[in-house]
C-alpha cells in the first residue's frame, strides 16, 4: 500500500444494535475485508440517532457519516427505524444550509445477517468519502 | 467417452473456464450436477457427451474434449436447458459460446453443420437476404453429397414455394460491411 | 477517574494484524488511564482473575476492554468487574476483533483503528454512571402458538412444570402436519399411534387451555407481562354442545368443500370433522361451501343436529389472555404444485405431493389406507417419486435443502411395497440426504430389502400416454436421459414458510429471514430463543426440521420459559429512559412516539405537568431522548453526552 | 387497438418456402383490422448460423433491421418467424442491458438503433393486442371434424427473460386464439418439443426423428391437424412428413396448418389466398367440411351439473 492510500478520511458509524451491530460483526466472522476508515459507535437503536449527532460530528471533524439500522418493519422496536427514516431525510435537506455535501451523510438499513451487504456499504461509502476529499483542514487529515 | 484416466490437476485449464465464463457471461460453477439439462434436451441420443457432461468438462477444464465434442454443433438452441436449469444458468449460451470458441480456435468435429452455416451466411453476405435454393444447392456441392433432400425438389418447386432466382436488397453492401467486420477473425477448418 | 484499559490478543485473532502492545502503550498516554496491559486470552478464567487484580491493585474504577464484540462477552465482563466490587455499567468494550483485525489486512492502519476505537470506549466510560436494575413480578403463565407436535411438546412440558399454559391453534384441530402422516421414519411406527395419547395429554391437562380454529390478533407487553388478544374464529357450531357425533357431516349436502387436512386430494363436506381423532372432535362450518351461508337455503344440518349446536349466525370473538413468555411454533407450509408447470402443474391427477401420498396410505385418509391413484381409483404398479421438487432451486427462489424429503421417499417407497407386494418405485434424486440416527441404514433398507430403484438425476418433464405418465429424467450416473412409465407420481415439493409468518413475527417483534423463517438468536448457542427476550422458537417455524428435531426444541422451548419463570421476579435492565423533571417541559412528545406507551404523563405537587417512565415497561430503544426538544429524558447508558463523548474522541482525536 | 399499426418483418422463409404463412397473416390482419407496414429494404437476421459465428454479428444483424423500422416511426414490429423474432428481440434486449454493446453495434451498422422498437411474434399480437370476442365475431364458419393441436415449437416461449410473453413450460395463447375461432384444440404434451429446428438439411435423419415424435403424440392425442407457428416447424412436421414415415415406418397423413391458415379459413377467406395448395400433406379434407357456423352460442357447453345435486 502506498502512502498516498493509507491517508485516511474520518467516517463515523452509528449501529443499531440488534440489526447493523450485528451485520459488521457477521461480515467481521466471515472476514469480509472493509476499508479501514470508519469507526463505529453502538446504539441501540436507528431511532436513537438524534440528528444532533452526525452535525455535530461532522462539524467536529468528521468527514463522512453513516446511519444504518433494521430494515423497515423488521425493528426490533417495532418502528424505530421509522423515526429515524423520518428525523434524517429531513437532515439531509437541512446539511446542505449549514454548507455541508449531503452526500457526507447517509443512513441504511442491514440486518444482522446481511454481512456482505455491510461490507458493500462500507466499501462504497468510503469511495465516496475519498471522492470529495477531506471536509476540513488538509494538515489534520495525513496519516503520521 | 475417455476411458483413461483424466489428469486432473495437469490436463484442467482453468483459463479456459475463465474465457467461457466471460464471454457466456455464465458461471459454469453454479451447476450442481442435477442433470436437468440432460433429462430434458432433445438431441441427448444424438450427442456424444450429454449436456450435464459438458458442464462438468468444463468446469474440470477440460478444453480439448469439449471443443472436440459433437454435441456442441448439435445444440440446436431449443432453450429448454436454459428454461429448466434450477441454477438458472443459461446452458443454451455456454453451448453457443463453446461454438463460437471451437470455430475460432479451429475445432470443428461437425463439418457439415458448420458448412451449412457458412454457406447460409455466404448466401445473405450476397444478397442481403437468404436464398434458400441457392443454399441448399451450393450445400450439396460443397458437400459433396449432391442429392440431399433431392426428394424434396419438386415438392416445393410444384408449390411455387421457392424461388428459383435470389433477391437481391439494396443495401446488402451495408450488410456484406457488418460481415467483413467479423472477417478478421479465423474461419478456415482445420 | 481511574480507567484501567485490557486488550485482548485473541490468540493471533487480534494480535495478528493489530499491534496490541502499541495500542496498550497509546492508551496509557490519555489523562485519567491508570494502568493498561494486554492478556493472551482474556476472556479466559486466569485472562478474567488478571482483570479482577488490577482493579484491587491499582483501585480501578472504570474499565475497558478490547477485545471481541460485546455481542458475544460483555455480559462476561461485567459480571467479572462486579466481583471486584465495581458497577456493572463501569465497563465499556472495544470490539478490535469483528470490526477490525478481522476485516482488515494492514497491521498499520488497523493499529491506528483500535486506537481510536479503544480512545472512544475510554472516552465513553469515563461518563458512565452506576445503575441498578430494580425487580418485577413475572406472570408466570405461558403462551404456546401452533399446536403441531413442537408446539404440544412444549405446552406439556410446561404444564407438567406446574405452568398454566395458552396453546392457541389456527386450525380445527391440534396435531400439526404429523398428524396427517401414516408412518414415520426410519422406525415405521404408526404416526397418529404416538401422536394421539399427546393430543388427548393436551386436551385433558387441567393447567393447558386451549383455543383451536383460533389467531393471534395483537401483541402487547413485554417480557414476564404480555397481554395477547386472541381471535377466536366462527365455526358456526357452537362447541359447547357439539359432541362430536358426526350426523351432520353425514347429512350435508354440500360434498365439494376443498379438504385442507387431506390438501385436496378428495373432496369433503361444508360441515365437518377433520380426522377421527381430532383434538377438540367438534364439527366446523366452511363458509364458501356451506349453502345456508352461500344461498341462504338448506339448514339441514342445523334441523338433524341433536344438541342444536349450529349457530350460523356466529360472529368471530376477540379475548385477551395475560402471560409472561410466548412459544411460537407455528409450522409450515409446502409450495404448490402450479410451481412446476412441466410436470403438469396441477393439470394431472395423478401427479399428487408427499403429503397427498400420507393421507392416500393413511388408514383413516380418504382412500381407507388403500393406495388407488385418484384419476380412476386404479391401484398404482409403477411409483415415482421426484426430490428436490422446489428445493435447492434458485429459480425458484429457494436454495435450502427441506432438511426430510429424502427420508419420507424411502418411507413411502418402502410403504408402497408393503402395501403393493407387485408394485415397484423409482425414485429421482440429486443427493440422499440421511444424516440423522439410523437414517441411512433406512435409506438402503429401500433399495437393498424392498428394491426400490434410485435414479440419480433431475426429472425434465411428466406428460400422459394412454393412461400412464412419462417421466422424463436423467441419469446423470450412466450420462443418459431416463424414462419411467409411470401410474402414479409422487413429488417431494419444498418446505416453505407459512404465508403469514412474517405478519405474525412483526407482531411479535422477532425477525425473520428472506424466505420468511423466524431467526433465533444465536444459530449454535442460542437455537431456540430469539432476539426479544421472553420469546422462543420451536419446530419448523425456525426452518425445515422432521419430528424428532421439533420434538427437541419443544421441550429446549419449555425448559428455557421453565427457567426464567423459575424466579418469582425478574430483574428489569435499568438501560432504560430517565426524565429529568426539573428540565422536562411537559410537551408530551416523547409520549407519542415511544412504541411501548412506556411513557406516561404525571402531576407533580406543583401542579406542573411532566413524563414519567414506566421502567418496565421501557425497551430502552431511546427514540424518546432523540425525540425530546429540550434533552429532559435521557436513555441511561446511551445518553447525549456519553454518545458524543465517543463522537469527540474520534473526530477531535488527531 | 384497432387502428394501430405495427410494422412487421416477414424474413426470408416467408418470401419462399413459408409463403402461405405470409400470405394467411396478412389476411387474417385485414380481417381483424391489423393495420401493418413492411420496413423498406430490410435484410436476414442471420437466424441461428449468425450467432455460432459471434455473439456481436447476430446482434448487429438484427440491430440493422431495428434501426430500419425504428425509422418508420412505430413502436412494435411483428416478427412472424420465431427465429427472427428471436434475433431482433435478443439484439434488442442486449443493447437495452450493455451500452458499451450498444456503442459497438451501432458503429458497425449504418444508421444507429436507439431501443424504441418492441418486437414481438404474430402470436403475442392476436393474443394480447386483438380480443377473443372480434375473433370469434369474425368466425363465421366451422370446421365441426377438425381435432388441432396446437405446436408453439422451442422459441416463441423460450427463454422467458427474451419471449417475456405466455407460459415457457405449457404456452395457451395459440390454443385460446383457435378455441375463441370456435376450433376445438386437445390438450398437447408436446407443444414445445423441439423438431430438429435448422438441422434439417445437415442431419436429416435426427430431424426427421425427433419430429415423427411429435407427431406420433398428436396421433396419440387424437389430432387430426397440427397448428404451427414457425416455419421451420412446419416445413420438418409438413415438407418432410414422407421422409419421416420412409425412415420410422411410419403413415402419418396430418395436415400441419399455419394457426393464420386455420384462422383464414373460418374467417371464411377463400384457401387460395391462404394458400391451402402449397402444403405438402393436403388439408383438402379440412377445407371441404368447412360449413356455416349457426348460433354459436350452442358451442358454448353449459356448466356440468354438480354432482352434489344429485
Amino acid at each position: 500500500m502506498s502512502q498516498e492510500n493509507k491517508r485516511e478520511l474520518k467516517i463515523i458509524g452509528f449501529l443499531c444494535n440488534w440489526c447493523s451491530y450485528g451485520g459488521a460483526d457477521t461480515a467481521g466472522v466471515s472476514r469480509f475485508k472493509q476499508p479501514t476508515d470508519l469507526r463505529i459507535v453502538r446504539v441501540p437503536c436507528s431511532g436513537r440517532v438524534d440528528p444532533l449527532f452526525v452535525v455535530k460530528a461532522l462539524i467536529g471533524g468528521a468527514d463522512g457519516v453513516l446511519v444504518s439500522g433494521c430494515h423497515p418493519r423488521d425493528c426490533h422496536y417495532s418502528d424505530g427505524n421509522f423515526y429515524a427514516r423520518r428525523r434524517l431525510e429531513m437532515l439531509k435537506r437541512l446539511l446542505p444550509f449549514l454548507g455541508i455535501d449531503p452526500r457526507r451523510f447517509r443512513y441504511t438499513w442491514v440486518s444482522a445477517s446481511e454481512g456482505q451487504r455491510w461490507q458493500r456499504v462500507v466499501t462504497e461509502f468510503t469511495k465516496l468519502i475519498h471522492e470529495l476529499g477531506p471536509l476540513h483542514g488538509e494538515k489534520e487529515k495525513a496519516f503520521e | 467417452m475417455p476411458t483413461n484416466v483424466i489428469n486432473i490437476t495437469k490436463s484442467a485449464d482453468s483459463s479456459f473456464i475463465g474465457q467461457v465464463a466471460k464471454e457466456s457471461g455464465q458461471n459454469p460453477y453454479l451447476c450442481y450436477q442435477c442433470g436437468n439439462c440432460t433429462a430434458g434436451c432433445p438431441f441427448t441420443e444424438f450427442f456424444d457427451y450429454p449436456v450435464s457432461k459438458i458442464m462438468r468438462l468444463l468446469q474440470a477444464g477440460q478444453k480439448e474434449t469439449i471443443l472436440r465434442s459433437r454435441a456442441i454443433w448439435l445444440c440446436a438452441t431449443c432453450e429448454t436447458c436454459t428454461t429448466r436449469c434450477p441454477c438458472q444458468i443459461d446452458v443454451a449460451q455456454i453451448m453457443d459460446t463453446l461454438r463460437v470458441i471451437a470455430r475460432r480456435e479451429n475445432y470443428v468435429s461437425e463439418k457439415e453443420i458448420k458448412l451449412f452455416f457458412d454457406t447460409f451466411l455466404d448466401s445473405m453476405k450476397k444478397h442481403g437476404r437468404v436464398f434458400e435454393l441457392g443454399v441448399l444447392l451450393k450445400y450439396n456441392l460443397r458437400s459433396g453429397k449432391l442429392f440431399t433432400d433431392a426428394d424434396l425438389g419438386p415438392k416445393v418447386l410444384s408449390r411455387g414455394k421457392i424461388h428459383l432466382f435470389p433477391t437481391n436488397i439494396k443495401g446488402r453492401e451495408k450488410v456484406e460491411k457488418i460481415f467483413r467486420e467479423f472477417e478478421r477473425k479465423p474461419r478456415n477448418e482445420q | 477517574m481511574r480507567v484501567g484499559v485490557f486488550i485482548c490478543h485473541c490468540g493471533n485473532n487480534i494480535a495478528g494484524t493489530v499491534d496490541v502492545q502499541k495500542v496498550a502503550e497509546e492508551m496509557r498516554k490519555i489523562p485519567g488511564v491508570a494502568y493498561a496491559t494486554t492478556y493472551m486470552y482474556t476472556c479466559s478464567e486466569p485472562g478474567q482473575n488478571e482483570i479482577i487484580e488490577a482493579i484491587k491493585k491499582y483501585n480501578l474504577n472504570r474499565v475497558v476492554v478490547a477485545a471481541c464484540s460485546p455481542r458475544m462477552h460483555e455480559l462476561t465482563f461485567r459480571k467479572t468487574i462486579e466481583k471486584a466490587g465495581l458497577n456493572r455499567y463501569f465497563l465499556e468494550m472495544a470490539n478490535i476483533r469483528e470490526h477490525i483485525s478481522w476485516v482488515g489486512d494492514d497491521r498499520e492502519l488497523n493499529t491506528k483503528k483500535a486506537i481510536d476505537v479503544v480512545r472512544m470506549a475510554i472516552a465513553k466510560v469515563m461518563n458512565n454512571k452506576p445503575l441498578y436494575s430494580s425487580s418485577f413480578r413475572v406472570n408466570k403463565r405461558v403462551l404456546v402458538i401452533g399446536g403441531g407436535v413442537a408446539g404440544m411438546q412444549a405446552a406439556l412440558d410446561c404444564a407438567d412444570g406446574g405452568l398454566e399454559v395458552v396453546l392457541v391453534e389456527k386450525t380445527q384441530s391440534i396435531g400439526g402436519m404429523m398428524a396427517r402422516l401414516d408412518k414415520t421414519f426410519p422406525t415405521i411406527d404408526c404416526s397418529i399411534c404416538i401422536l394421539g395419547p399427546k393430543m388427548v395429554d393436551v386436551a385433558q391437562h387441567e393447567k393447558i387451555k386451549l383455543y383451536a380454529y383460533s389467531e393471534i390478533e395483537d401483541v402487547k407487553g413485554y417480557i414476564g407481562n404480555y397481554q395477547v388478544t386472541i381471535r377466536k374464529k366462527a365455526t358456526y357450531v357452537d362447541w359447547k354442545k357439539c359432541t362430536g357425533c358426526g350426523l351432520c357431516m353425514e347429512k350435508c349436502p354440500s360434498k365439494n368443500a376443498y379438504d385442507y387436512f387431506n390438501f385436496g386430494i378428495a373432496p369433503t363436506r361444508a360441515i365437518s370433522i377433520p380426522f377421527p381423532q381430532a383434538i377438540p372432535k367438534k364439527a366446523k362450518i366452511d363458509p364458501n361451501y356451506c349453502r345456508y351461508l352461500t344461498k341462504g337455503k338448506c339448514g339441514v344440518c342445523a334441523k338433524i343436529c341433536p344438541t342444536k349446536a349450529i349457530d350460523y349466525d356466529m360472529k368471530d370473538e376477540l379475548v385477551v389472555e395475560e402471560v409472561g413468555a410466548i412459544i411460537v411454533a407455528t409450522g409450515y407450509s409446502l409450495m404448490g404444485v402450479e410451481n412446476f408447470p412441466e410436470y403438469g402443474g396441477g393439470r394431472y391427477a395423478d401427479v399428487i405431493t408427499g403429503i397427498q401420498y400420507e393421507r392416500i396410505l393413511n388408514a383413516s385418509g380418504p382412500t381407507a389406507g388403500h393406495i388407488k391413484r385418484p384419476s380412476d381409483g386404479k391401484e398404482p404398479e409403477t411409483v415415482v417419486f421426484i426430490a428436490c421438487c422446489g428445493s435447492r432451486d434458485k429459480s425458484l427462489g429457494i436454495p435450502y435443502c427441506s432438511n426430510f424429503c429424502c427420508m419420507y421417499i424411502a418411507k413411502q417407497a418402502i410403504l408402497t411395497k408393503d402395501h403393493l407386494p407387485n408394485s415397484q418405485s423409482y425414485v429421482f434424486y440429486m443427493d440422499i440426504r440421511a444424516p440423522g440416527k439410523g437414517y441411512d441404514e433406512f435409506t438402503r433398507r429401500a433399495q437393498e430389502e424392498y428394491g426400490v430403484k434410485y435414479i440419480r438425476g433431475r426429472v425434465s418433464k411428466i406428460y400422459p400416454k394412454g393412461d400412464k405418465l412419462i417421466v422424463k429424467g436423467a441419469d446423470t450416473l450412466l450420462g443418459v436421459q431416463a424414462e419411467v412409465e409411470a401410474d402414479l407420481v409422487v413429488l417431494a415439493n419444498a418446505v416453505i414458510s407459512n404465508p403469514d409468518a412474517a405478519k405474525l413475527a412483526e407482531k411479535l417483534r422477532i425477525s425473520y429471514d428472506t424466505f420468511g423463517f423466524y431467526v433465533e438468536s444465536h444459530p449454535k448457542l442460542r437455537p431456540v430463543e430469539t432476539n426479544t427476550s421472553g420469546v422462543f422458537l420451536a419446530g419448523a417455524c425456525q426452518g425445515p426440521k422432521d419430528i424428532p428435531a421439533s420434538v427437541s426444541q419443544g421441550s429446549a422451548a419449555a425448559s428455557k420459559v421453565l427457567s426464567l419463570f423459575s424466579k418469582d421476579m425478574l430483574e428489569s435492565d435499568p438501560q432504560v429512559s430517565y426524565v429529568n423533571p426539573n428540565i422536562c417541559v411537559g410537551c408530551m412528545k416523547c409520549v407519542k412516539t415511544c412504541p411501548f406507551g412506556a411513557i406516561k404523563e404525571e402531576e407533580l405537587r406543583d401542579g406542573r405537568k411532566v413524563a414519567k417512565v414506566i421502567e418496565t415497561v421501557c425497551a430502552g430503544c431511546g427514540i424518546c431522548t432523540s425525540t425530546c426538544p429540550c434533552g429532559a429524558i435521557q436513555l441511561q447508558h446511551f445518553t447525549d453526552n456519553q454518545i458524543l463523548a465517543e463522537v469527540n474522541a474520534f473526530v477531535s482525536g488527531k | 387497438m384497432n387502428n394501430k399499426r405495427y410494422a412487421y418483418y416477414s424474413g426470408c422463409s416467408l418470401e419462399s418456402t413459408a409463403k402461405e404463412y405470409n400470405d394467411s397473416l396478412k389476411e387474417i390482419f385485414k380481417v381483424l383490422g391489423v393495420e401493418i407496414e413492411e420496413p423498406d429494404d430490410w435484410s436476414c437476421c442471420g437466424s441461428t448460423p449468425a450467432h455460432t459465428v459471434d455473439p456481436l454479428l447476430a446482434c448487429a444483424l438484427g440491430a440493422r433491421n431495428l434501426s430500419l423500422i425504428e425509422k418508420m416511426g412505430l413502436e412494435t414490429v411483428i416478427a412472424p418467424c420465431p427465429s427472427c423474432f428471436a434475433v431482433l428481440k435478443r439484439a434488442h434486449l442486449k443493447m437495452k442491458k450493455d451500452p458499451e454493446m450498444r456503442e459497438r453495434i451501432n458503429e458497425l451498422i449504418d444508421e444507429p438503433y436507439n431501443l424504441r422498437v418492441s418486437p414481438k411474434s404474430a402470436l403475442q399480437i392476436l393474443y394480447e393486442d386483438i380480443p377473443p370476442e372480434k375473433i370469434s365475431e369474425m368466425a363465421v364458419y366451422e370446421i365441426p371434424e377438425l381435432k388441432v393441436v396446437p405446436y408453439y415449437g422451442c422459441i416463441v416461449t423460450r427463454p422467458k427473460e427474451v419471449a417475456e410473453f405466455d407460459d415457457p413450460e405449457n404456452p395457451i395463447s395459440m390454443d385460446r386464439i383457435l378455441e375463441s375461432a370456435g376450433i376445438t384444440v386437445l390438450d398437447f404434451p408436446f407443444k414445445t418439443e423441439c423438431c430438429g429446428a435448422a438441422f434439417g438439411v445437415v442431419k436429416r435423419d435426427v430431424v426427421n426423428k425427433l419430429s415423427s415424435k411429435v407427431l406420433s403424440m398428436a396421433k396419440e392425442v387424437g389430432a387430426n391437424c397440427v397448428a404451427v407457428c414457425c416455419p421451420l416447424c412446419q416445413q420438418n412436421l409438413d415438407l418432410r412428413q414422407d421422409q419421416i414415415n420412409s425412415l420410422m415406418k411410419t403413415d402419418f397423413k396430418i395436415p400441419v396448418l399455419y394457426f393464420s391458415q386455420l384462422l383464414g379459413l373460418v374467417f371464411g377467406i377463400s384457401p387460395d389466398k391462404l394458400g391451402i395448395n402449397k402444403l405438402v400433406v393436403s388439408a383438402q379434407w379440412i377445407v371441404d367440411s368447412l360449413k356455416k357456423a349457426e348460433k354459436r352460442g350452442k358451442k358454448i357447453k353449459e356448466e356440468p351439473e354438480a354432482e352434489e345435486e344429485q
